[in-house]
């Protein structure tokens, strides 16, 4: 990763105008930051370098402004999301519209203030709320939807529960997912027994960013479980991994640790 | 304009006009114990004034009914109108999400609370508690799990006799039935 | 009473019914196009229904009015009655911070959105999609951010001719016009 300056801290992006840590202290971030998303592939912004710039302007600031560190973990989440639903593949479904028609007001966080400009007052005329019964027909059609949504839901967990490679994305495949957990434990126990910590980075098949990902949530399961417990001593340092007390190492010969599972 | 005849607490003000006024207004049902506040009448004299303006409604020129729930009064379009107008109103009393879920319970109905959240997703419990709210539906215990079904005023605001009315004709395989 | 007469388009619908429930139903004025497309009558049947609406609006027991304004149409709370009912729409159909961002655009229009977010804080963000989708803004593309000005829309709502109509009489300390 490469050193940048305090000004030079910023989202690592290939094209457009890149966002500065800066930018996140204006009130007119959430519509840079929209700009910059659109105009960029969420895999060419480095989150790591995007902290690393935050954690610099942070100091320089003494962590003062805690608006600014709620912008960065929101910033530094969206943008995470924005990887995964690329790294899955998936089309926007009615449900996650019908999840977002949920969840739209506030995700940005809110902030109302008024500076000192003038601000005078329009009255309003009074009206009423226009609202109407839904039709039979409408009701028909809903239902028609509900059952559209839950077949496809349906089709896509079949689908993924088909495809062994699906890089651990397939969370509601659960006993793939299980599968996958399990031969994780058992790996971080074989290590184990040649010594006290397992680094995350032995852990992985394949060095790429998706076996990556997947390996850490398959952690991070582990761990909430209370099988595993995982270890940053610095922030961007090495993840080391090791058993719970009550989770002794497996004996070296395999086959004893296969038949814990 | 003459106002002669009209309330007790204003002279120049009937009591089934401010009835129409609020009704006209209010954005939610208004409950009978703010009527006869407003009106200033006792409750059999209100029951009178809402049979009345029932009865007006009911003339073929009219475009309204008066509905009841919960002791609760508002003015709805009748059925029968609904769907030429509709467009005028784009918005529904009932959210996209609610209005499928309350689809998956009214075709089932009686159904357990745990097959709907299964083909609604855990966004359905939330659905449900709103659904029970607004009395469209009702809750009762069986086993660990719940049994739901539709209200009579589930049927009143869909201007059903019964869920056969609303299930014939119905294109949907009939597994989900 | 006899509806044969009433419309060529639905026999069983008479067109007062249908224009009461247009009016009701629609939560903006009604054009008069609009209500000849619905009723399917001439120009001056239509107005001559009209006229026996508004001739029975004006019963004591009636609690709306007829208005009228640029052929668009709407039913009104008698103002009489207005002071008695209001407190049942309190919210209005619009919160207070949103208008207070819709007063921020209306008195700079054509206004940069990045100088309303500036004085609103981000929460504008919401409002002015809000706005925008209620039609009360529309925005263009302005290189990096959008410019946004209020719509006829605006001006019918608040029943303004122009927006100088706004400004006049409004002591606005002119740097921040």
């Amino acid at each position: 990763m490469a050193e940048e300056t305090e000004e030079e801290a910023e989202f690592a992006g290939r094209e457009g105008s890149p966002v500065t840590v800066q930018d996140l202290t204006r009130p007119d971030w959430r519509e840079r930051l929209d700009e910059y998303t659109y105009s960029t592939d969420p895999w060419d912004v480095s989150v790591t370098e995007l902290a690393s710039g935050f954690m610099r302007e942070l100091d320089k600031i003494g962590g003062k402004n805690l608006k600014l560190s709620g912008r960065m973990v929101l910033t530094c989440a969206v943008l995470l999301r924005a990887k995964a639903e690329r790294l899955g593949g998936r089309d926007q479904t009615d449900e996650q519209e019908e999840l977002e028609e949920d969840l739209n007001t506030g995700f940005w966080g809110y902030e109302e203030f008024e500076n000192d400009s003038y601000i005078p007052e329009l009255e309003l005329p009074l009206k009423r709320m226009s609202e109407r019964a839904v039709t039979t027909d409408e009701l028909s059609q809903a239902f028609s939807s509900a059952v559209e949504v839950y077949e496809r839901r349906e089709e896509r967990l079949e689908e993924e529960e088909e495809t062994p490679h699906s890089w651990g994305m397939d969370l509601e495949s659960e006993s793939n997912f299980q599968v996958k957990l399990q031969r994780l434990y058992r790996k971080v126990k074989q290590k184990l027994s040649r010594g006290k910590e397992v680094l995350f980075s032995s852990l992985l098949d394949r060095d790429t960013k998706e076996e990556k990902f997947e390996k850490f949530m398959e952690l991070l399961h582990l761990q909430s479980e209370g099988k595993v417990r995982c270890k940053q001593e610095r922030p961007f340092s090495e993840i080391k991994v090791e058993l719970t007390e009550d989770e002794p190492p497996a004996e070296p010969k395999t086959e004893s640790a296969q038949k814990d599972e | 304009m003459n106002n002669s005849e009209s309330t007790e607490i204003s002279p120049d003000r009937s009591a089934k006009s401010i009835i129409e006024a609020a009704l006209f207004l209010a954005s939610e049902p208004v409950h009978k114990s703010e009527l006869l506040d407003l009106t200033g009448l006792g409750e059999e004299k209100l029951d009178e004034e809402l049979d009345d303006i029932r009865r007006d409604l009911s003339h073929p020129d009219r475009g309204l009914r008066l509905s009841e729930n919960n002791d609760k009064y508002c003015f709805r379009i009748k059925r029968e109108l609904l769907d030429m107008v509709k467009y005028l109103a784009p918005h529904q009393d009932m959210s996209r999400g609610v209005l499928r879920t309350l689809s998956v319970i009214a075709y089932n109905s009686p159904v357990l609370q745990k097959e709907v959240v299964d083909i609604r997703g855990n966004g359905a419990y939330d659905h449900i508690d709103q659904l029970i709210e607004r009395n469209f539906i009702k809750s009762e215990k069986e086993g660990r799990t719940k049994l739901l079904s539709v209200t009579q005023y589930f049927l009143d605001y869909f201007e059903l006799n019964d869920l056969d009315e609303l299930r014939e004709g119905e294109s949907v395989p009939q597994e989900y039935l």
